[in-house]
């Protein structure tokens, strides 16, 4: 394998583990409480511009704006959700889809009446630069990212699969009247869902902002991968979304190197629908 | 239409991106026009030959006040057509301008044809648009192929100075102005005989490009011209630097490096650039300084060769209404078709503005400009307009 | 030979549900099938009906075979069944639930309305046509589930325990009910835990015990065999199916 | 204490303008069994779900122990020590059987009984143990109704509510679970029945309400009823 | 008699509209609500009735707006040529994507769709033959009546009246024939309708054929009337929820949610666009977006969904029958 294709390989992964990062919380309320978020690539967009707002304000790095990032967009996953979703959830899907979109513009619009459109950006070097081995590069900012990626994925299926907190939070995702009958306030669970998923969501943001750029309608841009890695690694499967979001990375890095850049997203997408095909749940989704 | 004469003030639409994805263009280029209605509407002798800068108002329609009407486009061009149909027949406005975007000039302009409203274009550059056979359309801006000419020249004067300049690389991405840039600037090499080696084209908005930047890596060429939008050329100085590439020419296309948050947010780091430019701010106290000083208290922004092509535009716009004398619009037809601005008239660096039967200025022209200190650019090329010369190779960080 | 399964079996992972089980079907027959929980009663339905796909085995009606038909197809032939976990159309009415099943051979709006409200007058559910279906409790949907599947005017009904929750007096009508449609030319084959049910309607019962077939014949061998009280029936039920009065002596089905 | 553990008195429930049950009162007291009988669409479910906090109260009270807990939230009334197996199961179909019965011990306060309740449903239901690991939603329905059953046993009610609990149940299981509530009955378990099959409800019952189109028409204790052929007659349908 | 003095009222007002509110502008929001209106009336067949939410419906819009601006681009004949071409495409089209996609459930059928939208719009954006992303333009200056090229918008307005009418009658036809029924019961127990004899597959993907055709008409008109169609307006995948949006809004699977949804957003968008888009702060779209998050909010089932609460007790907001 020549040189280069290592570093592509390479790169596809830290992009992919990047992915994984910020669809995790997409897939706990998207496929776990079933909840359309289409203001998800907004709720990213704000996690950047908290950690750029850290920055500018205090000078602070990911050490200060991540946990910030993640505090500020944990409450307000909670907000929404006391405000907006809990109402909405009574309605049929389309009425998610409707409420979130507007969620989403009003967000996203918000931020621009307040900071701007002008694209914003973190300094190059706030995290460490790039380490260099063997040739071999890698931008120190987004080893973090994968590595933070990888450690949320964990803790969330940990949590859902291995706690009570997880199990109940599942019970009110299926059938809120019966999670009531065993003395769980689906109120409380789906609030903390929402502070787990949109907190997890704003350190995504925290740490993309590091090397990526910051303008209010990024999460666009953003969202429709998260939506593509949930789908691909199985509706409500955070390993699932982590196994998808590396194998979009690795094979957009290919084949945008391979093929060409404006094929790529072609390739990720075919790729899916013909995998949707054979497994209709998705990789590690269940039916 | 006639008693329009009278009024005081003269209302011309301007359609903008002023949301969506180029929603910072339509905010600078707001800024611009209401610096270019402030020089127009009142006494601004300091601007010498600047025309309607001197006095108050349009001294052709007894001092009428010039009043910009602001629609946003949403980076849509049936928005674009529905914005400027009401501004025509809502707000009466004597003529349009606008509206960034090819795609949106392209439907927007279609309206005030069929009404018969003059629209003025300065910023647009796909060359279809002058190709309808509108009579209501003017486009002031150099297009591609005006470009696709300044940069031959400019990479053959570089290769007699001894800078090896053989292989070129093309990256842009899949919009309608980035492919269609690239389409004119490989005609152009291609008829100097010297082909593109390497056209790496990618999706706009893109989520990384690693994967491009490991492909120049990997060709090496002696020149890259990079035509993009803002997102991507951030992405790519980011990835530039991360991967340690380094071109020995990067000559971008206007677009994304003229954008003052591109300089801000990765100046420091793509250092030496070059850019092509219709504008310079010349000495202090000359016009176009004064202009950029104004723009600058205005916005908070350096000026920029995009809005200086807009404002640029603008005024040749009130302009043609103060020589028609009327708003009425048959009559600002035959002045814009009159038009002939001397370079001395304008604040861009074109050799003039003067209209062909398609509505093109025959005289737009532009010039290179580099970002030797990672903050401002400053003309480099042709000889007779450089204020310093080129720095070579590309520095980068 | 109306209805026939060959060696069925259905595994789940390397559980058999189903275990090579075969039965036959004679126009006219009501079939009883028993069994302990989780013995793959409802399973076996699935397979005769195309909602699950057997592992291995064929399924053949009037001597075609159907093994690779769709359920839609199977119902067109006129195989119809119930669901022993309703599943109602919870957003219609009781009368578009029905009008669902009498579609299938009428294809125009009129005249599924007008056959579906027979066949509601038929069951005793006129009175709710235009309720919810929604407000039906368990009962009330089983009975919806047979109204719907008796408008498709099958030749075969299989029911997966429709008289569950029935009291004493309901279930007597429901028996009438059963023995009313299948007077009308329709052969059965019921599942069902409440032995009176069983010994009153089945002319012949297969007992299965975890997927395979344990004994058949007539309700009371079966409910006299020892092997099926130690499985399935438990003392009292025994002693209570003894005691209860065989389908001969009532009259039987006419066919 | 003193009064009954459960009583409720003129309860009235409404889905919408229809009335599901119109007057109903009756009293579980401390230590009974207590069977809910009535035709199909009498208002069993509707009392049974009412007084869980499933559906909202019109009018009427209903009070567990001395506590007024009409329109009181479902989780909070479990918590009191009420449980309920609903008509039509409501099992968590994605989870599997033992994570269906551990959300069962959710109100539990002392968390360590947890595997001593789930070696008793294990014991009344072996079927459950042999299939812990299996998807709720594959269970056959019998295996449902054992499921709902225990789940409900996990919480260690005072008092259990059972909707239909032999429904879709093989004879021999009816029988052993009977047996079963039979001697959790002995241990001090308060239950409220409501069951189709009346003989077999009126046997292991100490007191029994009959409910005929959403009112209380009849109560007394099972004897009585079970041996008044008139009564028999006229509510129930028997004989 | 009641409902039909309604429609009287409703078609009057619909027919009165444009000599009422006569201004240029005014007319031609009264056409973009109708041709709104047509699009979302054609998605609430697939996702109001059958209740697969397709976020994809985009392509068969770009079929027909692409169809009928490339009659005129490449073989200069009238785009409304382009009509029947743009139906076969999209139905071709529907039923090639339909067969893998129809299968899948809720969320993956969605994303499925999502998926073949933006495949198409990548491959087109790349085709030069298409015009890529300079797209295509219809005739700057008609040749003659048939270019459907006109200053005024009231022929456009009455035109899209016409086959809103069209496109209503065939949904109000469909939801009360047999196919209409056996939606709405695929669309809540799929096995069930299988049982009963009710074809899903089928009749899901007639639905969905039924339901591109009509999009495609739509997509052709509208590219008429813009005389322009590139990738992001033919495929961009925010006029696909835009139209899911409008019909989510009204009220998805009803007969007039669609319509009640399009007459709600298309003025809301195009004036708070013309009254804050100018000021350049965004504030047209914190509006615009406040404002659907509290009908999201307080009025889940749709706007029209209010009229539909009496009736039979329990009955679903989302799914009631059509008039
Ligand atoms: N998808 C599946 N995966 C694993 N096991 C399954 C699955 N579906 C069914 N089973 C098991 O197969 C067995 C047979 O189930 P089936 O529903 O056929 O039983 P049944 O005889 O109808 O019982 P009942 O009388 O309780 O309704 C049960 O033990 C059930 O748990
Ligand atoms: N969700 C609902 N919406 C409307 N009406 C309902 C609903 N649930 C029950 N009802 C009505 O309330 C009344 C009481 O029903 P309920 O289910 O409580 O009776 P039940 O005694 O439990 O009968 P079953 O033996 O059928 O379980 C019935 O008339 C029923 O139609
Ligand atoms: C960026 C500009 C140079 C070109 C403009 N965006 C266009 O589309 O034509
Ligand atoms: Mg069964
Ligand atoms: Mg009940």
């Amino acid at each position: 394998m020549s040189f280069v294709l290592v570093q592509v390989i390479v790169g596809g992964l830290l992009l992919g583990a990047v992915y994984a990062l910020f669809s995790s919380g997409l897939t706990l309320v998207w496929g776990m409480m079933n909840i359309v978020n289409f203001a998800h690539g907004d709720f990213v967009m704000l996690g950047m511009y908290v950690a750029y707002v850290v920055y500018t304000l205090m000078g602070g790095g990911p050490i200060l704006g991540a946990p910030l990032a993640t505090l500020v967009l944990a409450t307000l996953g909670v907000v929404v959700y006391f405000a907006l979703i809990r109402d909405i959830m009574k309605g049929p899907m389309l009425a998610q889809i409707l409420g979130t979109f507007g969620l989403a513009l009003l967000l996203r619009y918000s931020v621009f009446w307040w900071f701007g459109a002008n694209f914003l950006s973190m300094p190059q070097d706030i995290v460490g630069g790039t380490y260099a081995f063997a040739g071999l590069r890698i931008e120190a900012s987004r080893l973090l990212a994968g590595v933070v990626a990888l450690l949320v994925t964990f803790g969330l299926h940990l949590l859902l699969t291995r706690t009570s907190l997880g199990s109940k939070m599942l019970a009110v995702a299926e059938d809120a009247t019966a999670a009531q009958l065993m003395g769980i306030r689906p109120d409380t669970m789906q609030a903390i869902a929402w502070a787990i998923a949109a907190g997890a969501t704003g350190l995504a943001g925290a740490l993309i902002a590091n090397f990526f750029y910051i303008v209010p309608t990024v999460g666009e841009t953003l969202a429709i991968v998260a939506f593509v890695t949930v789908s691909l690694g199985g509706f409500g499967s955070v390993p699932g979304a982590l196994v998808a979001g590396l194998l979009i990375g690795v094979i957009e890095s290919l084949s945008g190197y391979l093929i060409g850049a404006v094929y790529k997203d072609i390739v990720v997408y075919v790729l899916f629908l013909f995998f949707l095909w054979f497994r209709p749940q998705g990789l590690m989704g269940k039916m | 239409a006639g008693a329009r004469a009278e009024d005081k003030v003269v209302k011309i639409g301007v359609i903008m991106p002023m949301s969506g994805g180029t929603a910072s263009i339509g905010a600078h280029a707001k800024a611009a026009i209401e610096v270019a209605m402030d020089i127009i509407n009142n006494a601004h002798p300091e601007l010498g030959n600047l025309p309607l800068a001197k006095n108050a108002g349009l001294a052709g329609l007894g001092g009428a006040r010039i009043e910009a009407v602001f629609a946003d486009n949403q980076g849509n061009p049936a928005t674009g057509q529905n914005q400027a149909l009401r501004l025509i027949t809502e707000e009466k406005v004597a003529a349009v301008f606008g509206a960034y975007q090819s795609g949106i000039t392209l439907t927007s302009s279609a309206i005030a044809e069929k009404y018969g409203i003059p629209y003025l274009n300065s910023e647009s550059v796909a060359a279809n648009l002058t190709e309808r056979g509108f009579k209501w359309f003017f486009r002031t801006t150099p297009i591609a192929t005006d470009f696709a000419k300044i940069y031959v020249d400019f990479l053959s004067d570089l290769r007699a100075q001894g800078i090896k300049t053989d292989a070129i690389a093309l990256v842009h991405d899949n919009t309608e102005y980035g492919a269609s840039v690239a389409n004119t600037i490989s005609t152009a090499f291609k008829e100097k005989g010297q082909p593109i080696a390497v056209d790496v084209a990618y999706p706009v908005n893109a989520t990384d490009v690693q994967g491009q930047v490991l492909q120049l890596k990997d060709k090496k060429p002696d020149v890259i011209i990079m035509i993009s939008y803002t997102s991507d050329a951030i992405l790519f100085a980011k990835t530039m630097q991360s991967l340690d590439y380094k071109p020995p020419v990067l000559l971008a296309d206007d677009a994304g490096y003229s954008d003052p948050s591109f300089i801000k947010a990765v100046g420091k780091i793509s250092q030496g650039v070059f850019n092509r430019s219709s504008w310079a701010v010349g000495p202090s106290g000359s016009p176009s300084a004064i202009i950029a000083d104004m723009y600058k208290k205005k916005s908070g922004e350096e000026m920029d060769d995009t809005v200086g092509r807009q404002m640029q535009g603008f005024f040749v716009l009130a302009d043609a209404i103060d020589r028609a004398g009327s708003t009425e619009p048959a009559k600002i037809q035959a002045a814009l078709k009159a038009t002939d601005l001397k370079p001395e008239q304008l604040m861009m660096g074109y050799k003039g503005v003067k209209f062909d039967d398609k509505g093109q200025n025959v005289l737009a022209s532009g010039l290179i400009i580099q970002l030797q200190d990672g903050e401002n650019y400053v003309a480099v090329w042709p000889k007779a307009s450089a204020e310093k010369a080129p720095m070579l190779p590309y520095k980068g960080w | 030979m109306l209805l026939e399964a060959r060696g069925i079996t259905k595994a789940f992972g390397s559980f058999k549900a189903v275990d090579d089980a075969s039965v036959t079907l004679e126009q006219g027959d009501i079939l009883g099938l028993i069994g302990p929980n989780g013995a793959g009663k409802s399973t076996f339905f699935n397979c005769l009906t195309g909602d699950l796909k057997a592992t291995s085995g064929r399924v053949l009606f009037g001597g075609r075979d159907i093994t690779d038909f769709t359920p839609e197809l199977r119902a067109e032939l006129g195989l119809a069944r119930t669901f022993q976990v309703p599943q109602t159309f919870e957003g219609m009415t009781v009368l578009e639930n029905v009008m669902i099943g009498a579609f299938l051979r009428s294809s125009h709006r009129a005249e599924a309305e007008t056959k579906a409200h027979a066949v509601l007058e038929r069951v005793g559910m006129s009175r709710l046509a235009e309720a919810s279906a929604r407000s039906l409790g368990t009962p009330g949907r089983k009975r919806l589930e047979i109204a719907r599947a008796l408008a498709t005017e099958p030749k075969v009904l299989l029911l997966d325990e429709a008289m569950a929750g029935l009291n004493a007096n309901e279930v007597k009508l429901a028996i009438d009910l059963v023995r009313d449609i299948h007077r009308s030319g329709i052969t059965l084959v019921i599942v069902e835990h409440i032995m009176e049910v069983i010994m009153s309607l089945a002319s012949r019962v297969m007992v299965f015990h975890q997927g395979k077939e344990i004994a058949r014949g007539s309700p009371r061998e079966v409910t006299s065999n020892p092997a099926v009280i130690a499985a399935y029936l438990g003392t009292r039920a025994a002693k209570a199916a003894a005691g209860h009065t065989p389908i001969e002596l009532m009259g039987g089905p006419l066919t | 204490m003193s009064g009954p553990l459960l009583r409720i008195e003129h309860l009235e429930v409404r889905y919408g303008d229809l009335i599901g049950v119109s007057d109903v009162s009756l009293e579980v007291p401390e230590g009974s069994v207590v069977a809910l009988l009535g035709s199909n669409g009498g208002g069993k479910t509707t009392t049974l779900n009412a007084v869980a906090g499933l559906i909202p109260v019109h009018s009427g009270v209903i009070s567990f122990r001395g506590e007024d807990i009409a329109g009181q939230n479902a989780f909070a009334i479990v918590r009191k020590g009420l449980a309920l197996s609903p008509e039509g199961w409501r099992l968590f179909v994605q989870q599997s059987v033992e994570n269906n019965l551990l959300l069962g011990a959710t109100p539990l306060h002392d968390k360590s009984r947890k595997a001593a309740l789930l070696e008793r449903v294990y014991e009344i239901f072996p079927r459950l143990k042999e299939r812990r690991d299996q998807r709720a939603g594959t269970m056959s329905g019998g295996e449902r109704q054992m499921l709902a059953v225990g789940r409900a046993l996990m919480s260690d009610p005072r008092l259990l509510m059972l909707d239909e609990p032999s429904l879709g149940l093989a004879p021999a299981v009816v029988e052993s679970m009977y047996e079963t509530f039979g001697r959790l009955h002995r241990e001090g378990l308060t239950i409220l029945l409501a069951e189709q099959s009346i003989e077999l409800a009126l046997e292991v019952s100490d007191f029994a309400t009959v409910l005929q189109v959403g009112r209380s028409v009849l109560s007394g204790t099972a004897a009585a009823l079970a041996d008044d052929p008139q009564v028999q007659k006229a509510y129930l349908g028997v004989g | 008699m009641r409902r039909l003095l309604w429609l009287s009222v409703v078609a009057a007002v619909a027919i009165a509209y444009p000599l009422l509110l006569s201004s240029p502008f005014q007319q031609r929001l009264g056409a973009l609500v109708l041709l709104y209106a047509i699009a979302a009336s054609a998605w609430n067949i697939v996702g109001g009735y059958a209740g697969q939410v397709s976020v994809g419906h985009v392509v068969f819009f770009g079929c027909g707006a692409y169809a009928a601006m490339g009659s005129y681009a490449k073989f200069g004949l009238s785009p409304l040529f382009g009509i029947p071409g743009g139906i076969v495409l999209a139905v071709v089209l529907a039923a090639i994507v339909g067969v893998p996609t129809l299968r899948l459930s809720g969320h993956y059928f969605s994303m499925a769709t999502i998926a073949v939208a933006e495949t198409m719009r990548l491959i087109v954006t790349n085709t030069d033959y298409l015009g890529a992303a300079v797209g295509l333009s219809g005739p700057t200056v008609p040749r003659n009546i048939f270019d459907l090229s006109f200053l005024s918008s009231l022929p456009y307005y009455y035109l899209f009246l016409v086959i809103l009418a069209i496109t209503l009658l065939i949904t109000w036809w469909m939801a009360n024939s047999r196919m209409g029924f056996y939606l709405r019961a695929i669309k809540d127990s799929e096995r069930a309708a299988r049982s009963l004899g009710a074809p899903a597959s089928r009749t899901k993907l007639y639905a969905f054929m039924l339901s591109a055709a009509l999009t495609s008409v739509a997509g052709a008109l509208y590219a008429m009337m813009f005389g322009f169609v590139d990738p992001e307006s033919g495929l961009g995948i925010l006029i696909s929820v835009k139209i899911l949006i409008m019909a989510a809004l009204g009220g998805a699977g009803l007969l007039f949610g669609p319509l009640v949804g399009a007459a709600i957003l298309v003025p809301l968008e195009e004036i708070s666009n013309s009254w804050l888009g100018g000021k350049g702060a965004g504030l047209t779209f914190v509006v615009y977006g406040a404002i659907i998050v509290l009908i999201a909010r307080f009025q889940p089932g749709g706007i029209l969904s209010l009229f539909k609460r009496r009736g039979k007790p329990g009955v679903d907001t989302g799914a009631s029958h059509a008039p």
